[in-house]
């Protein structure tokens, strides 16, 4: 296994679930970390639980999958109890995704999530899926991005904050620029592409209660390797690189574009929950086949 | 089969009584006994339903009517289009000299596991219970397989009563081997009790709110144990389901919150 | 073959060569009119001609492909002869595709394109590829958007202008609307998406001379599905729904959301130039199957 | 054989002389006698060239020093990885008793060509000319193949002169039922002159500037017939280069212009 650093927080493995995947109780967490995963991020939770979008809310098209579950999540009571559950059952490292509906909830619920200590506060400022109730995600405003990463810094103490990006808006390398300005430890780059839509052809309907999804899993792979590489070019705060990450040669390309280590979601549903083995067993051979001793000799080398 | 959305017509509905149907599809994939699809009303929602048998070149998936989604599926007609991803999940293994245990519309899965026990020439024994007649359903082809038990809670077909009545005198008088249960948590939870002390192996068909059907969401995570009932279950051996601690318990609704 | 009206243009069948794609001359515009393709587009020139991004400028990955060609193109005087001779050898419609490094110059490509008397002009604002040199691209902007719309109808005469979109920047539909009141007679959507990057992993370095590129092909489906959706419905201006088509059934999912015609681009990699004709039959199939008349009858269905 | 963009070690180099080199790489896919791949100097730009050989277990690129990127190649050694997409485009068909005439690095496709006539035992004559002997690559192997005609324009190889001062008498002194070609176009309009009258069929090699290689850009489609030579060529035979009103004449950059 490759240990990895990050943030002063030492991960087994560079692979970590990514938000909204299993990351809902510390029995689900804690069986992935049992596949190898070196961290994991809890699905993004609120002050108040959200039932989320109707079903179809998750629907693999051929090239990888819509999702417009809708920030459906317990609340921040229930998810501070599994955080705690998870930290007696279990010492790797995990993150808490939070969100808000305003700056105000942004700062609360990162006050109340640091009241459980996990390893690192992730925001969700990204989700394309909330479009209708909140206008644009909040992600896609420079000011906006601003102001909450400030409040989030001041209501976290000395737990570490990474703001999650999505690969729209006003650039992603801005964006991260104005996070690490404001005090961003570091940025976890990309939430789902898009949105999109399937539409059945039978019945001529959206097939996502919601209509439109967030894209994840392969399909997005080259938009989340671009935004990663910006964001290396413009900050240099650490990077979680996310974003259809499936096989070894994409979490490759991840770190040669400057990731620090590796979100992972829609690839459990191709590969299993095995994914995360088998991704860090091919990073490790590749390290050795290349003759490099460590995934530090080889981030961000694209940019050479 | 597709994890891909596509809809399909109905083909044919059985009534078997009021709010309780049957629907047949063209049989669109092969399905082991106990595997579930994702069902599909357009602009309505979405739930997980047991395949309840194959028949010749149809499956059918057999449905009660409870709340919004059941009783919507109710006014379906014959040539309607509705959405089937699947199958899901993994279903049961098969045994001879096995006693099958049903409650109420939880009969559907047995029914294939029935069919599929016989084609390999396994002998088994059904128990099954319900609040009325009608949702014992197929109760006559139950007739025609061999031994078999009827429990309603009004007494409109087979004994007035539930099955945990006559469950100890049939696993007294015969020689049982292997136990199925499919139904109601709380008729399991019951039946648990009584075969744990015979040290019998069995497997139960479990039910939980489900969003993806495909292992991603985290909704159907038993506590305990980390399986996902999606992929790992429905069907669940006994080791499986003693590392669960939240059986017969809350459950989680479709925020993540145990209701 | 479906006779398809758009805009008092009659075409044999609904499937347009999107721009880019074999649009360069005469002779490759009138082989894919040969095989079922009732209107071509050229690629997108300028006033002057441009060489374009260094090789490799045009790559597959497994679920689409990436290009940054940087608009390289012979320039005006050269298309405007290709055009001409077009219009001597074939009846078939011909859409002009235009771009301008400045505002003043989309209206002078405009001026000098109107009078090869194309079937109709397209103003691609959106091309990911050149933001190094000339910023955000212009269809990012609402002011940008709507002073290219103004000049362009300006000098465009008789002649109907589509201006074409990307999926991303600050909403399709709003951006479709400012088209819409400044004039546009249609909109095209989508341009490709991302943009994207591969990284070679032995070599270490962005396959792409230019790095990144666009996104087209069955990973963009859905996007530009639900992008054709939300300009369908905020505009009452025809679209050309482009991104993604490659099977029968992403034909079919564009016009439930609201396409009056198709644009085929990167499927003649998938399915060879043979894939006009595929669609036209798959369409005509569709209809017949599900007992419909004509293409009218389902356009925008999956709004009802 | 990959679309996609991927990188191989050159394992082996051969120098032929000043500015002519062949590289080895493993035989990664399977090839037709004419096909082409995309060769990716990282950092620099991409260029096709014909596989000129198949032997063993590895694959043959046969470059000519021109201009950047052949001559950036001429620095390359062995162990140092290139993007190789293809194979790309039809290659040659096969026939007995054919004439093979080939122009500089034009060679190149005819090595290949002429390996896969001869395991097929099909006979044939090699009429081969260059600026001068090194850009004959391999002529001790085409001596070996049988009847063989060289010319350079300084008489280092072969006679002194062109393909075209030889090319009547072979006519004349053989039974030439098929030729092939390839090298520059301006040879080939010559060849094609001087072998029409006589009505013997002939596919020739052509080479545009190319971007994508997968028929989809429109940079290599030749006038008047709308051809795509990354796809339905480069390998071209009669019917389809009389129908090419552009032979011969101008062709296009990387802008799309005619230069
Ligand atoms: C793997 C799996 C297989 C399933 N197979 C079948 C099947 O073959 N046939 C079938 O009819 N349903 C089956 N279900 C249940 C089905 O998915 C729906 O939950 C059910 O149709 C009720 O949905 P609804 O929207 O109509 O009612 P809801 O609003 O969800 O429920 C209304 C009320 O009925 C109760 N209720 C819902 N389902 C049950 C139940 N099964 N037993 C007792 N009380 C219940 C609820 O707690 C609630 O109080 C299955 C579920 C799972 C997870
Ligand atoms: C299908 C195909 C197959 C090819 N196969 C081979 C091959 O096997 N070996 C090989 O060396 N090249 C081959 N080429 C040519 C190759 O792709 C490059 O064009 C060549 O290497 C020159 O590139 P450059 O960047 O070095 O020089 P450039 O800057 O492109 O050229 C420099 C000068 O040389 C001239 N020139 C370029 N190529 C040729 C040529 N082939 N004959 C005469 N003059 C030329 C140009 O007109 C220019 O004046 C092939 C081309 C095609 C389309
Ligand atoms: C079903 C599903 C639910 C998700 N929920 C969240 C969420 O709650 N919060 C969040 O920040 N990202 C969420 N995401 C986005 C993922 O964390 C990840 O950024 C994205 O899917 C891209 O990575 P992938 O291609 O590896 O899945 C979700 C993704 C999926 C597929
Ligand atoms: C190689 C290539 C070149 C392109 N060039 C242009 C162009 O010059 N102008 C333009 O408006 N769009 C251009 N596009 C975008 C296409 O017209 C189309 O909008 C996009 O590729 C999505 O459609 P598709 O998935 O069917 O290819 C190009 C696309 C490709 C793949
Ligand atoms: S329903 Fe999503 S993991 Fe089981
Ligand atoms: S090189 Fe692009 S079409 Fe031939």
């Amino acid at each position: 296994m490759i240990n990895t650093h990050f943030l002063n927080i030492e991960l087994k493995s560079p692979t970590v679930l990514a938000s909204g995947i299993l990351g809902l109780t510390a029995s689900s967490m804690q069986r992935v970390i049992e596949f190898g995963c070196g961290a994991v991020t809890t699905k993004s939770f609120s002050l108040d639980w959200r039932t989320g979008h109707k079903n179809p809310s998750i629907i693999p098209f051929e090239h990888g999958m819509l999702n417009a579950v809708g920030l459906s999540n317990p609340g921040i009571d229930e998810m501070v109890k599994e955080i705690r559950l998870f930290r007696r059952q279990c010492t790797a490292p995990v993150f808490a995704s939070i969100f808000g509906r305003t700056l105000d909830e942004f700062g609360e619920v990162t006050r109340r999530a640091a009241e459980a200590e996990p390893d690192m506060i992730e925001v969700n400022i990204s989700c394309p899926n909330v479009h209708s109730e909140f206008g644009q995600p909040f992600g896609e405003s420079c000011p906006d991005t601003a102001k909450i990463t400030q409040i989030v810094k001041k209501h976290a103490g000395k737990i570490p904050v990474s703001i999650k990006l999505g690969p729209h808006g006003p650039g992603i390398g801005k964006l991260a620029k104005i996070c690490e300005e404001n005090g961003a430890d570091a940025i976890t780059a990309i939430n789902t592409a898009g949105p999109g839509m399937l539409i059945d052809i039978n019945v001529r309907k959206p097939v996502l209660a919601n209509k439109t999804g967030g894209v994840s899993g392969p399909a997005i792979l080259p938009i989340a390797v671009k935004s990663v590489y910006e964001v290396y070019r413009s900050v240099k705060i650490p990077i979680i690189g996310t974003g259809g990450i499936t096989k070894t040669g994409d979490a490759i390309q991840m770190i040669l574009a400057g990731a620090h280590i590796l979100g992972v979601g829609t690839a459990v549903y191709y590969e299993g929950i095995e994914v995360f083995d088998k991704l860090n067993k091919g990073i490790e051979n590749y390290l050795k086949e290349q003759g490099f001793d460590s995934i530090e000799e080889i981030r961000g080398a694209a940019h050479e | 089969m597709s994890d891909l959305m596509q809809t399909f017509p109905i083909r044919r509905i059985v009534e078997h009584g009021p709010g309780v149907k049957s629907f047949y599809f063209d049989k669109i994939f092969n399905v082991e006994a106990g595997q579930f699809i994702n069902l599909w009303i357009p602009g309505l929602d979405e739930k997980p339903f047991s395949v309840s048998s194959i028949t010749g070149d149809q499956i059918e998936l057999s449905i009660k009517a409870y709340g919004p989604f059941s009783k919507e599926m109710m006014k379906k007609k014959a040539g309607d289009y509705l959405g089937i991803r699947g199958p899901f999940g993994k279903g049961f293994s098969f045994h001879d000299k096995a006693l099958i245990i049903g409650g109420g519309i939880g009969i559907a899965p047995l029914r294939i596991l029935a069919q599929k026990l016989k084609e390999q020439n396994n002998t088994f024994i059904s128990l099954l219970g319900a609040v009325t007649r009608q949702e014992i359903i197929f109760s006559s082809w139950w007739d025609s397989l061999g031994q078999r038990h009827f429990t309603t809670d009004d007494g409109s077909l087979g004994l007035k009563g539930v099955v945990t009545d006559v469950l100890p005198e049939i696993l007294k008088m015969n020689d049982i081997k292997y136990i199925y249960a499919a139904g109601p948590e709380i008729m399991f939870v019951k039946v648990k009790e009584m075969i744990d002390p015979t040290g019998i192996p069995y497997e139960f068909c479990m039910e939980r709110y489900m969003k993806c059907g495909i292992g991603i969401c985290g909704q159907c995570v038993l506590d305990g144990s980390g399986i996902r009932l999606c992929v790992e279950g429905p069907v669940l051996n006994k080791e499986a389901l003693s590392g669960i601690t939240e059986l017969g318990m809350k459950h989680r609704d479709a925020s993540g919150r145990r209701v």
